[in-house]
């Protein structure tokens, strides 16, 4: 009989709740395939040498394909090309390689385009009122940050360095130090009415912090990720939009790909974009969104 | 003719030396030092309700160092410290949220992060293993079960009692949470014990010369086993107090805090090689990190400017701690 | 050919034998500290024990105090075999030692060290339920316990790591004394003294004496020992060579054991029996 | 007495005393058991290919404890090790992207590595600062140095000289990188130097007693300041190891290799007091934790299980160190 | 009261003197461990240094070598000044010292503590380009200069932390002994050995005296000090309080001084011009 056929996949990290869901994702497509998943990570954002050596591995262990989001889109090719070459499918999620033929397919969604969206619903939302930005970043130099930072720029209409921007802080996407940077940027100017953050939990620091100062009705707080928690947060006022990306869709097709490969010999190609929304409760003119109610039957986590 | 000699000297040097001797002004000059320029950088840093940040955020390390200090007194260190945190926030937050009464859920959570003490201090003190790499283990035991147990990642914790910590005091105008309050107690519950009990001197001894202590009949091992034990249910309350500052269980919470509260202890002017410290230093030391990462955003310093700028000013803590206490 | 006392071990404590120890056997790796020692310490005594560098008088007295566990022979306490698994067992039993490396913790003050392990409370309620510590009263016993040793001490405030070396030697005898409740041990304990303040230790031992409780000591230096010992135990490779008395011996002989220049295998009547 | 008792013993307890008293049989014991085990639960572990896999993966964090085991030996301890690294692999991409000739550009980087040990020996040993606290400042200044510098994020480093080290070679069927084959030859020299030289002697008195040293005449600011420029020199050399591993310059990267790499060195039975271990110990150590993880995975282990077993084998691994040395 | 050397500081220095140290102070916080101190070491003698404990001796020569810098006063080497940064500069000028508390590793070996920071290299290529220990020449000198001292040790291998009391203070004093070029000190060498080793370092030191070096030698034990010194300078305080000659002034004369019991102001006939 035919080996038991190994699907590997390499997530960025095992801290962030978006793997978390893409992991989970994958085990329950691969239990109903039949297939066995290995999963590793990186240990923390950045750590290639953790993806290297993990894909490494896998394709020691026998992995028919692996699933990937790498850290940077350049960092893997190497250690990709040697997977290819042994004849393993690979498939990117989440961030595409550079150059992208890199791998054989890549299923992710454009983190520069989910900043432009919530960049501009920020702006349009915010009206007539002067922006006062702060800016609540996740490990700067990071793929993933620099397109959503970017983008909500983009979005908002703003440059680099404006003096608009009141201010920004590191916070790892960590709700703890998302806390601790809004509330020194709101005790440096009080005058703050929006707000960009790299993920939900950092929002969910941030939104504390504005509590805490009286000032969480006057403040444009938005996010990227579209976790079920950041949903309801959106539901309960506390975030005004996020934008929800589908990392579960991008685990699912990434393991059906590879039964398919390993089953037929078939090969997926190209970039597949599994899309993000708008998700908000506040609707603004011009700008495509879904309601909350929409988020919480398509958002991940739980 | 010392004493004659100390007598000539007269009253000042022995006030000076009195205070210059006390491991702890060093840091306190250093904190005041900082507090002066960033007060002058920009007025509200000197705002009652900013100085209350400060407070708050240097809560959860701050109280963790208080454990870190304990075991590095004991020429030990605490790789688990965060993990250990996170479990009590997660137990706490499981048990509250699946239905059993709060101070029950809060109290088992305690006596689960006890309960990893136990573990730690038990191979350090029983097998000898260096303290390094028991807590390094045990630092990857919990994480990964902590990801087992709560399978999707974070979850929020709405309990009332749970967060009760997060609630705010007004103290002469100062506003404060009870999560201050208590970590001010802790401070002061932990300094008697240090300074004025059997224990403490026995840790202190521990720490300089294990080998003298064990001669003179302290029972090093169940000391030790005793320092992890108390740290760990330290840990256990600083989850209380991480639930009132984020009502929120995340098992990937605290990564940095192991870093964090050694750096705390060791600004505080505690010697890694143990038996030499205090813990008053460790407040303070905590409160530098806390004025500076404030102080500097107040300063409107990019935070990529920040991370050199905290990098140079914590040398810089050190270097003047180590001059005030004068040359060998 | 000096006369000395049989060492087949006797089979049952004699009347007023303290401590005793008997084949006693220590390795350390292939080197053999202790090679089957026997011991006696009788009540009331000061016993001196001598030998070469080397001989195993430290490893000896560890074995006695519980600070090493040997590897073979059995260690009785008043006619009672004891089995002391560290140094907290024996001092629980009122056994005092000054170890050769002093063992204090030099961080500490004096008067911490002098209480080391055997810290007083304060009366009352602070001490017995805060159990705070006594500092004040420690500080003037120690005091008290090093005046009348007549150190010159720069203060009992400062750390002991900022003392002289005999300084230092002088806190560790005087813990001794100040708690030895059946008996102390003192291994060279005026190594680093000077002249005044060795006799002060030698008039210590001897009120340690007056009070009813066996010492023993360790020297190299015959002149102390012929002062004050009651029998002086000779170690020689790990053995014990003989046990004499300073009456019946003379320092000469008793370096002549020691470096094994004169045998000892006659059992010629016994000085000290 | 001795000599005798030591020939009655006989040559036997000669051979053993040799072996058990080499500090580095512990863990080499230990590393065979794991992979003894590996082999068990899937042949595919004693591959050739998984072999020189393992090697491979070994190589930057192995690299990088070499120079952290000489700290660690002078009492000493690195945060900043990967930060210089990364330092490292950072500047001879820009510059070689630049358009500087690759090998001057990998020079200069070596250089810029060495400079960053220049700072961080000379505040240790010229103003006696805990290695702690200077090399977390130096850590944070270089963290946001390199995020500065390298304003937009990671970069690809595509020149083939730096990437040089990453082509592999053929030894007797057996492929290595050759970055394998000079972080071996690195071992070997170091441990040369330690085991051979008066430096090495020096490193190791400094380490186990610094004030005796000092009284001995032994120039030690002058040891300790060269022991963190070569660290730092060998922190250069695993940059171009990486850049092989990884054609990518990434200003986030290696930031767990401090914890790594004391891991590492303990595991390797080096003492964080300094003064006591050893070079090979520590090749050994980084090959335990690369053989842990890379045997796990081939066990099909699920990465939270992973973590979880790794926690409780580093702790078995120095626990089983110890008792093949023998108590006290 | 005993007649003594005058304690006015010479203004230049007598010819033969090699080392000389003119109001030294050395303060610790409140401390005053040396306090306007004088010192005068003659070539090829022997001088004795004694005191009472805290008096200041290890001061004194901690001084005198560079490890510990003074508050003031001047050191002259042959007449010149010099200024020890560290001890280092002490050593390359040829003057070793064994310090009170042994300055060993203890964790390194016999042979290793022996010539730490003064290792022998290979001849040739090897020692002069690779820098290669002579691990093999050392490791038999060690064993010949500790067979010398007629030490019992368990191996010239064994860790120093492995020796007894008085190995350890063997290890220290060899190594001073060997190599001492210009001038030895040695603090208390003999307090932890035993009556045997004790002989055999006294004749070490008058064997380096042989080779024309001078000696200073701190001991408490005056029988000693009085067998070989030349000149006794006797600590008091912090201060020289007298030199005296061992021909012309008893044990008790020194004790008396040493102890403050005896006066010693009158500008008698010094004995030891
Ligand atoms: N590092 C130090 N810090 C503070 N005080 C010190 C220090 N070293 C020595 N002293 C003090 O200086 C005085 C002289 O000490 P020193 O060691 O020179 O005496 P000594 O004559 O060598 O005594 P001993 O015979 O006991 O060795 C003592 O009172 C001692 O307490
Ligand atoms: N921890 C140890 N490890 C190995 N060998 C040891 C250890 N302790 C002592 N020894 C050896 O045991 C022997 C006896 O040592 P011990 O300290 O008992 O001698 P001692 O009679 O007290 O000598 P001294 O008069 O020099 O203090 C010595 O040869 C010594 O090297
Ligand atoms: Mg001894
Ligand atoms: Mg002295």
């Amino acid at each position: 009989s035919a080996e038991e056929v190994i699907v590997g996949l390499v997530t960025k990290t095992e801290v962030n709740p978006f793997f978390v869901k893409m992991r989970q994702a994958a085990e329950e497509a691969a239990k109903a395939k039949g297939v066995k998943l290995i999963a590793r990570a990186g240990k923390f954002d950045g750590d290639n040498e953790g993806q290297v050596t993990a894909i490494e591995d896998l394709i020691s262990a026998g992995a028919k394909g692996i699933l990937v989001t790498p850290n940077n889109s350049t960092g893997m090719l190497g250690v990709i090309k040697k997977a290819r070459d042994a004849g393993v499918l690979v498939i990117a999620l989440d961030t595409a390689t550079e150059p992208a033929d890199a791998v054989d397919a890549t299923f992710a969604t454009d983190n520069f385009e989910a900043g432009v969206e919530q960049g501009a619903y920020a702006r349009k939302a915010l009206g007539d009122k002067k922006p006062v930005l702060a800016m609540l970043d996740g490990t700067p130099g990071g793929t993933v940050d620099t397109f959503r930072h970017n983008g909500y720029l983009k979005g908002f209409g703003l440059a680099e360095g404006d003096p608009a921007i009141a201010g920004s802080a590191i916070t790892n996407g960590a709700q703890d130090k998302g806390q601790v940077g809004m509330e020194n940027l709101l005790s440096k100017n009080g005058e703050i009415n929006a707000v960009y953050t790299i993920n939900e939990p950092a929002a969910a620091g941030a939104y504390a912090a504005l509590k805490s100062f009286g000032k969480e009705a006057d403040v444009m707080l938005t996010s990227i990720d579209g976790g079920c928690a950041g949903v309801r947060d959106v539901k309960a006022g506390k975030i005004a939009a996020t934008v929800m990306q589908f990392p579960y869709k991008m685990a699912a097709m990434g393991v059906d790909a590879v039964v398919d490969y390993a089953t037929n010999g078939k090969k997926p190609s190209g970039f597949v974009n599994t899309g993000s929304f708008l998700i908000t409760d506040k609707p603004v003119e011009g700008i495509d969104s879904k309601n909350t109610e929409w988020g919480l039957k398509n958002c991940w986590g739980d | 003719m010392n004493s004659a000699s100390a007598l000539s000297f007269g009253r000042m040097s022995k006030i000076a030396a009195r205070f210059v001797g006390t491991p702890s002004v060093g840091p306190l000059l250093v904190l005041l030092a900082f507090g002066l320029i960033f007060s002058l950088t920009n007025p509200r840093f000197l705002a009652t309700q900013n100085l209350s940040i400060i407070l708050q955020q240097t809560v959860i390390i701050g109280t963790l160092a208080i454990g870190q200090t304990l075991i590095i007194l004991t020429a030990g260190i605490d790789l688990a410290v965060g993990a250990i945190c996170v479990l009590g926030t997660i137990l706490a937050g499981k048990l509250a949220n699946s239905g059993y009464d709060p101070i029950a859920a809060m109290g088992l959570a305690v006596l689960a992060c006890s309960a990893a003490g136990v573990a730690a201090g038990s191979l350090i003190s029983g097998l000898r293993l260096p303290p390094f790499i028991v807590t390094l283990g045990i630092l990857g035991i919990i994480t990964a079960a902590l990801r087992l147990i709560s399978a999707g990642g974070a979850f929020p914790v709405t309990d009332e009692f749970l967060g009760w910590t997060g609630n705010t005091v007004r103290l002469n105008g100062f506003i404060v949470t009870y999560g201050v309050i208590i970590m001010l107690l802790l401070y002061g519950m932990v300094w008697f014990l240090l300074n004025q009990t059997q224990w403490g001197r026995h840790v202190y001894a521990v720490g300089n010369n294990p080998e003298a202590a064990r001669l003179v009949g302290i029972p090093v091992g169940r000391l030790l086993l005793s320092v992890y034990v108390l740290a760990a249910f330290i840990y256990g309350i600083a989850a209380w107090l991480a639930l009132g500052r984020i009502p929120n269980a995340d098992p990937n919470a605290l990564q940095t805090a192991n870093l964090d509260s050694i750096t705390a202890v060791v600004i505080g002017g505690t010697s890694l090689f143990g038996g030499r410290g205090g813990l008053i230093g460790t407040l303070i030391g905590a409160l530098i990190v806390g004025v500076l990462r404030n102080g500097l955003t107040l300063a409107g310093i990019d935070p990529l400017w920040q991370d050199l700028v905290t990098g140079i000013l914590v040398i810089v803590a050190v270097a003047l701690d180590q001059l005030t206490r004068g040359r060998r | 050919m000096t006369p000395v006392e049989p060492r087949e071990p006797v089979a049952t404590a004699p009347v007023g034998v303290v401590l005793e120890a008997r084949n006693v056997i220590k390795r350390y790796g292939h080197i053999t500290a202790l090679d089957g020692v026997d011991f006696e310490l009788r009540s009331g005594e000061i016993l001196a024990v001598v030998g070469d560098n080397g001989a195993g008088k430290s490893s000896l007295i560890k074995a006695l105090t519980g600070a090493i566990v040997p590897d073979n022979g059995d260690i009785l306490l008043d006619g009672q075999p004891v089995h002391f698994k560290g140094p907290l067992d024996a001092r629980k039993l009122g056994i005092e030692t000054v170890y050769q490396d002093l063992a204090v913790a030099a961080a500490l003050d004096i008067a911490s060290n002098l209480f080391l392990g055997r810290e007083r409370r304060r009366p009352g309620f602070l001490g017995n339920v805060l159990r705070m510590l006594d500092k004040k009263g420690m500080r003037a016993e120690a005091e008290r316990s090093m005046a009348e040793l007549k150190f010159r001490l720069p203060s009992i405030g400062s750390a002991v790591e900022a003392l002289s070396g005999g300084q230092r030697q002088g806190v560790a005898v005087a813990r001794a004394a100040l708690f030895a409740k059946k008996l102390a041990i003192m291994d060279e304990p005026t190594a680093a003294l000077g002249v005044r303040e060795t006799g002060q230790v030698l008039d210590l031992i001897q009120a340690i004496r007056q009070r009813g409780l066996p010492v023993v000591l360790i020297s190299h230096n015959m002149p102390n020992v012929f002062e004050i010992a009651d029998r002086i135990h000779i170690m020689r490779l790990g053995k014990r060579a003989a046990v004499v008395s300073p009456k019946t011996h003379t320092m000469a002989d008793v370096v002549a054991i020691m470096t094994g220049a004169a045998k000892f295998e006659e059992p010629a009547a016994s000085a000290s029996r």
